[in-house]
């Protein structure tokens, strides 16, 4: 009895020296269940492939092809939904509607005008963020400075959206605080503009910037910048010839993020614009939500947006992404 | 005895470039064998299907005599120790080192001595808690060394690992390889386009260029014998004099060269009279004076250049025609050369011909 | 390299073969939908219209289990309706009267057999059988909150408002919201024409030149507009925040201000306006439809439903026994004059299609401008 | 001087991090406000404090359950888009694999199509294959919404990942399975946790789908939604309060216990 608890003890003492190593990977590997399914299926070629490939490509061909191909199918209808006793036949006439009338045409240009637009002033607010919390606060605050910007974003989209009108609101509280002052004595219409519609989308999508920008400069390697610095470059210089490239991976994905998210924008933010500020989104829903309702245009005009926002965005991803560099 | 590897015929392209071609050899156990050879020559390829990471567009690998061509890198007893280290960074110093191990299936006590013992060889005990991105260069030299030696391979691969070190770090970290190698009697294959590395540390070099092997030897050999122009230009600084055969006399050919007639060691070859070789001889051989030589080959010649090189100069002697010859002096001698006319001398058994390859290529 | 996966065609298509095997394989596992079960009642409608004493009460009463689905948005539950065809996944839902006919149209709603709901008398009987309410011969839906589309002002800075015209007061520039294919068809009405397009049958070319001039009218007075909403809840927000002092919006969103006593007065100007009711409607091909009458009758049979949808909503209740269960505020805000009730016309579902094609256009058009 | 200068843009940072902090938090702090003020409707000025409407919330059995149901809905779509996320992401930048630029294209479509075309053609796609609305259906919903983004997050760290992590792993008697998950995955650690948070905040915040594919169970979103149609009042602001409340109460814990774990 008493031989036994000495070495359990021992054990217990020694084992705390002794750092923790997993051992059960090789029984795993070993085991005959592993080494007849998994572990064969990678010995092959074929069964990497399958491994590596299948999965994902059943997903993304059932369900992000999928719903875009019955969307395609819709919009290639003269009526869906078909009524009992209504014909529908094939037509690319949806499509031409789009090109026939500048109607349709100039919501799009303005979306893509204003989700740019949108993006680059993300990307400059954003930025300094993302480098302060990733570079300037020591290793131990940086979870605990990030947790703070990412707190507002759980209190969902459309209280954000409500908080940014009670701010903007003639009788919001910049309104009601510049009156108590007595700077004004009518309120400033801020809310349902364009400014409150910008200051409200970055409000509610920087997240997709910041961590995107945050994961990227956070790999940049301190000692970098300090041989930099050692070298005479002052920070405009070590910024732009060192920082800005080795982060470049991470501004592109947050710009893309930002700029597709952007794009297909629609409803909350929407309670933040003006009378003027109609986006193609917004385009596309009346022809879901009007009351006569016409599905196949609707589902022409959201493939048209679809076709020219990834084409833009892979455009962009070209020209700043320049090309991959692998090392092999 | 049976090598621990060998290459069989093995050839491997990449399109229609050609990569290795017809590569054989053979490595005994517990040696230091270099491959050497400038960028793009075949080395590094070679390397990487012994690791299992290439494999060759035919021919065989054999490992302790079992054919291994088709085996995967996990499947295959050899280890790579990367040219950047390919540390993993979110594993601390002990857990790469450990890495192996785990999956070899050790207990956790007996992967615990293993790392520590490493560890005590490379004295880095310390920093077992550490993360990669907290060591310095030489740190994660060793540590990649380490974990590549510790589930024992039959075989250390190393692909230029001392490459991404200053000039001082990588000469310690040399002698330090070759102690390590000698300390553990594993048979290290090192890759390198350092010839000077691989005189410090090989047993074996194996030279190789344009995707083959042109000599293969000990150091001493290569350097002193070199069976081709272009090793003997690839390994240490060399003079080449292209000589015709006037004569031979036992092992010395008499040549003709620059007007002069010249001894040298045939070094094996069978030179025919008339034809047009090589003479190989290395700038310490030669002895600069400023009276004439009594005895061996000599010829006068006009100091064109002097470069101070610490613990010797290098003079670069124009021999009439400008022909240079680049020779060592001695600082206690340098003193004795003030002028500019000086002659130039060295023993015959001290240069070798070669054939005069260029002209085939 | 060496290490190369190339998907070459073979791979390609036997990973198709895979793919297209794990579609169809829920086709053969039929998994029965639990909705279609008999001791259960699907209701989509909006929050806090069907008390929850109310519904616990119905479930003892009848041992059928209530399932709520709350919505915030007619175009919604029409696209979900629409997308789910044949086979819905709710028996009874809540269709404003604007959308009434569209809903019809779609065949998504079974025609009402009120000689299954015994509590009909309870209905007010101006509801009954209104006109309105009969489309291709059938009662489609049970009324249960009428409504209509007003004159809201904020009676602190717009003292009277006795037409339309207010809301192209120069004087009121940038102050103003409304929905805008709603107040299309009241600034139709306003220039002359028929805003409920009743009297264009056969006559689209009229039509569209009165739809028209009504766009080009709200076009050139766009600076009117700080706003064109959707939602009640922001023509709400708007009139409490100050940001507007004069909008067209439908009687409930603005009933609740005046019931939480903001200085809200809605009226019907002299040129009209149009009135609808919130129905609730029996689906087409109800999985629930027997019980969906009961529920139907229950309703009827409880004036404290009716109280409750009108607090929630604003609306009036068009069931008998409502007003007396209504507080003096919520009572005053859902009344008007009578001369005002007179200038209220009931939608008509008379040439819908026209209506619906060219005020949506015109309302493209207006919002692009 | 130079000390002066270098530490220049060091304190012009922290302010910008400060003002931006503000930025974010004013609006929820006003939002916060709102939740104790004792009228039907938000707005200024608060006049009268109550804290009535937070004994309401809690008493919502509506809101607890929803509650309860969302985040269920966030964990299932968290954990399942970002082993698909991951997958795809690995094989976008799988050596020798052709059409990656499409396979990035089609991974990223979900992203683009507005909320209501997404959730229409979801709800019709999931009726040609006959699944049944409800649970399952949302969490589909959810998870093809939230890939794109943990491709865009994972990707952009494994293009940096150095390509001979992988091969030392399998040096070391790794195969491509153990390789992956004692290597790769590790090093994806920072982009995946981003990645995750998306994926929390978009199935949390997500309506339209939620709508389209749901049953009749509620989720948070669905409930505030029906709220906010019968009027903004302060009872939604202090659903959202104690949200955030908890959320962060959460947060900062775990972020302690992690610190706690890491000085150990």
């Amino acid at each position: 009895m008493v031989s036994s608890n000495t070495t359990a003890q021992d054990r217990a003492r020694s084992d705390a020296s002794v750092p923790r190593y997993s051992t059960r990977i090789a029984t795993v590997i070993n085991s005959a269940l592993y080494r007849h399914t998994l572990g064969a299926a990678v010995e092959s070629r074929i069964g990497r492939v399958i491994l590596l490939a299948g999965v994902p490509l059943i997903w993304l061909i059932m369900l992000h092809v999928g719903p875009i191909y019955q969307m395609l199918k819709i919009s290639l209808l003269s009526h869906y939904p078909v009524q009992p006793g209504m014909e529908s036949h094939f037509t690319l006439d949806n499509y031409a509607i789009f090109f026939r009338e500048s109607l349709y045409f100039t919501p799009l240009i303005k979306s893509f005008i204003f989700a740019t637009a949108a993006t680059a002033v993300t990307l400059i607010v954003v930025y300094p963020v993302a480098y302060y919390v990733a570079k300037v606060v020591k290793p131990q605050g940086r979870s605990r400075a990030l947790l703070l910007l990412l707190v507002p974003f759980w209190a969902g989209e459309l209280i954000r959206t409500f908080s940014v009108i009670m701010l903007l609101a003639n009788r919001g509280a910049v309104n009601v605080l510049l009156r108590e002052v007595g700077l004004i004595d009518r309120p400033i219409p801020m809310l349902y503009t364009s400014f409150s519609l910008g200051f409200g989308l970055v409000y509610l999508i920087c997240l997709y910037m910041l961590l995107p920008l945050y994961s990227a400069i956070e790999k940049i390697p301190s000692p970098l910048l300090d041989a930099a610095a050692d070298l005479g470059a002052g920070p405009f210089t070590r910024f732009r010839r060192i920082i800005l490239p080795l982060s470049r991976d991470g501004i592109v994905s947050g710009c893309c993020l930002v700029f597709l998210t952007c794009i297909g924008v629609f409803a909350t933010p929407m309670l933040l614009g003006g009378p003027t500020t109609v986006l193609f989104p917004e385009t596309i829903s009346g022809f879901f939500h009007g009351a006569s309702d016409k599905w196949p245009v609707g589902a022409a005009f959201a493939l048209i947006m679809l076709v020219t926002a990834l084409a833009a965005a892979a455009i962009f991803m070209r020209l700043v992404g320049g090309r991959k560099k692998r090392a092999i | 005895m049976e090598p621990v590897v060998q290459f069989d015929n093995v050839n491997k392209s990449y399109g229609g470039y050609v990569a290795v071609e017809n590569l054989n050899l053979s490595i005994e156990a517990g040696k230091f064998v270099t491959l050497l050879g400038p960028s793009g020559c075949g080395k590094s390829t070679s390397l990487r299907m012994l690791g299992g990471f290439e494999r060759p567009t035919s021919g065989r690998i054999l490992l302790n005599g079992k054919d291994v061509t088709r085996v995967p890198p996990n499947k295959r007893n050899v280890n790579i120790v990367f040219q950047d280290y390919a540390l993993f960074p979110h594993m601390t110093v002990a857990k790469n080192i450990a890495f192996g191990l785990e999956l070899k299936g050790f207990d956790n006590q007996k992967i615990h001595r293993r790392v520590s013992e490493l560890l005590e060889l490379v004295q880095l005990e310390e920093y077992a808690r550490r993360l990669p991105s907290e060591l310095s260069g030489g740190q994660r030299q060793r540590v990649a060394l380490m974990r590549a030696l510790a589930p024992d391979p039959d075989v250390l691969l190393l692909d230029e690992p001392l490459s991404a070190l200053d000039a001082k770090l990588r000469q310690q970290m040399q002698i330090e390889l070759k102690s390590i190698q000698e300390k553990t009697g594993k048979t290290f294959m090192f890759v390198t386009h350092d010839q000077e590395e691989a005189l410090t540390m090989s047993d074996t070099i194996v030279v190789m260029n344009k995707g083959r092997i042109e000599q293969m030897g000990d150091p001493d050999t290569l350097y002193g014998r070199p069976g081709s122009v272009f090793v003997a230009n690839f390994i240490g600084e060399t003079n080449l004099l292209r000589s015709t055969v006037l004569g031979m006399d036992g092992d010395m050919t008499t040549l003709s060269w620059n007007g002069i007639t010249i001894t040298a060691s045939q070094g094996g070859l069978a030179p025919k009279l008339g034809e047009h070789l090589y003479v190989v001889l290395r700038p310490e051989a030669i002895h600069c004076s400023v009276a004439e030589p009594a005895s061996g080959n000599r010829i006068k010649g006009k100091i064109r250049q002097r470069v101070f090189k610490g613990n010797h100069t290098s003079l670069m002697v124009d021999v009439g025609d400008g022909t240079l010859l680049n020779t060592l002096v001695h600082p206690s001698e340098i003193a004795h050369l003030s002028g500019e006319n000086i002659w130039v001398g060295w023993k015959p058994e001290t240069a070798t011909v070669i054939p005069d390859r260029h002209a085939h290529n | 390299m060496s290490e190369k996966l190339v998907t070459n065609r073979r791979t390609a298509l036997k990973l198709l073969g895979t793919g297209a095997a794990i579609l169809t394989a829920p086709y053969i596992i039929r998994p029965r939908p639990a909705w279609a079960d008999n001791g259960i009642l699907n209701v989509t409608t909006y929050d806090k219209f069907l008390p929850q004493e109310f519904i616990d009460k119905f479930q003892k009463d009848t041992g059928i289990e209530v399932r709520v689905r709350l919505t915030d948005d007619q175009g919604k539950q029409y696209n979900l309706l629409t997308a789910e065809g044949a086979n819905p996944s709710t028996d009874i839902v809540t269709v404003a009267g604007h959308r009434y006919s569209q809903f019809i149209d779609s065949k998504l709603l079974q025609p009402l057999d009120t000689g299954r709901i015994s509590n009909w008398k309870n209905l007010n009987s101006a509801y009954q059988d209104a006109p309105w309410a009969r489309i291709n011969g059938n009662l489609w839906g049970l009324p249960i909150l009428a409504g209509y589309e007003g004159l809201a002002r904020n009676v602190d800075y717009v003292k009277d408002a006795p037409s339309w015209e207010i809301m192209f007061d120069e004087q009121y520039k940038g102050q103003t919201s409304y929905i805008v294919s709603d107040f299309m068809t009241i600034t139709m009405q306003y220039l002359g024409h028929d805003g409920d397009f009743v009297t264009y049958t056969d006559k689209p070319e009229e039509a569209q030149k009165a739809t028209n001039e009504a766009r080009d009218f709200l076009i050139k007075h766009k600076d009117m507009v700080r706003k064109y909403y959707d939602a009640g809840s922001e023509v709400q927000q708007m009139f409490i925040n100050e940001d507007i002092y004069l909008a067209h919006s439908w009687s409930g969103p603005a009933a609740k201000l005046i019931i939480d006593g903001h200085p809200i007065k809605l009226s019907v100007p002299k040129e009209g306006t149009f009135g609808f009711c919130y129905t609730l409607n029996v689906v087409n091909n109800a999985p629930n439809a027997e019980n969906a009458y009961k529920l139907l009758d229950a309703i009827l049979a409880n004036p404290e439903v009716g109280a409750a949808m009108t607090r929630q909503s604003g609306y009036s209740s068009t069931i008998n026994g409502v007003g007396d269960l209504l507080n003096e505020r919520e009572r005053l805000a859902s009344t008007l004059p009578q001369e005002e009730v007179d200038r209220i016309i009931f939608f008509s579902s008379v040439n819908r299609d026209m209506k619906n094609e060219m005020i949506d256009r015109a309302t493209a058009e207006v919002k692009a401008a | 001087m130079r000390a002066m200068f270098s530490d220049a843009p060091r304190v012009t940072l922290a302010a910008f991090y400060w003002a931006f902090i503000l930025y974010l938090l004013l609006p929820l702090t006003l939002m916060m406000a709102m939740s104790f003020k004792d009228a039907n409707f938000v707005a200024f000025p608060i006049g009268d404090w109550t804290f009535d409407w937070y004994g309401e919330v809690m008493q919502d059995k509506q809101f607890l359950e929803a509650c309860l149901y969302s985040i269920m809905i966030a964990a299932a779509t968290t954990l399942a888009a970002t082993i698909l996320g991951v997958w795809i992401s690995m094989l976008i930048v799988a050596e020798g694999i052709r059409g990656q630029v499409i396979i990035f294209a089609l991974a990223c479509l979900p992203a683009v199509v507005p909320g209501m075309i997404s959730a229409i053609s979801l709800r019709i796609f999931i009726s040609t294959i006959d699944m049944p609305t409800g649970t399952a259906a949302i969490i589909l919903g959810h998870t093809v919404h939230a890939v794109p983004f943990v491709v865009v997050m994972a990707l952009t760290r494994l293009r940096s990942m150095p390509g001979n992590l992988v091969d030392a792993a399998r040096d070391l008697g790794a195969d491509s399975v153990v390789a992956f998950f004692r290597v790769t995955l590790p090093y994806l650690g920072p982009a995946l946790f981003g990645g995750m948070i998306f994926c929390v905040l978009l199935s949390i915040d997500d309506f339209v789908r939620t709508f389209f594919l749901g049953g009749y169970r509620l989720t948070l979103p669905m409930l505030i939604f029906a709220k906010v149609q019968g009027g903004m009042s302060p009872e939604i602001n202090a659903m959202a309060t104690l949200v955030l409340v908890v959320t962060a109460a959460v947060g900062l814990y775990a972020e302690h216990l992690t610190r706690r774990a890491r000085t150990r």
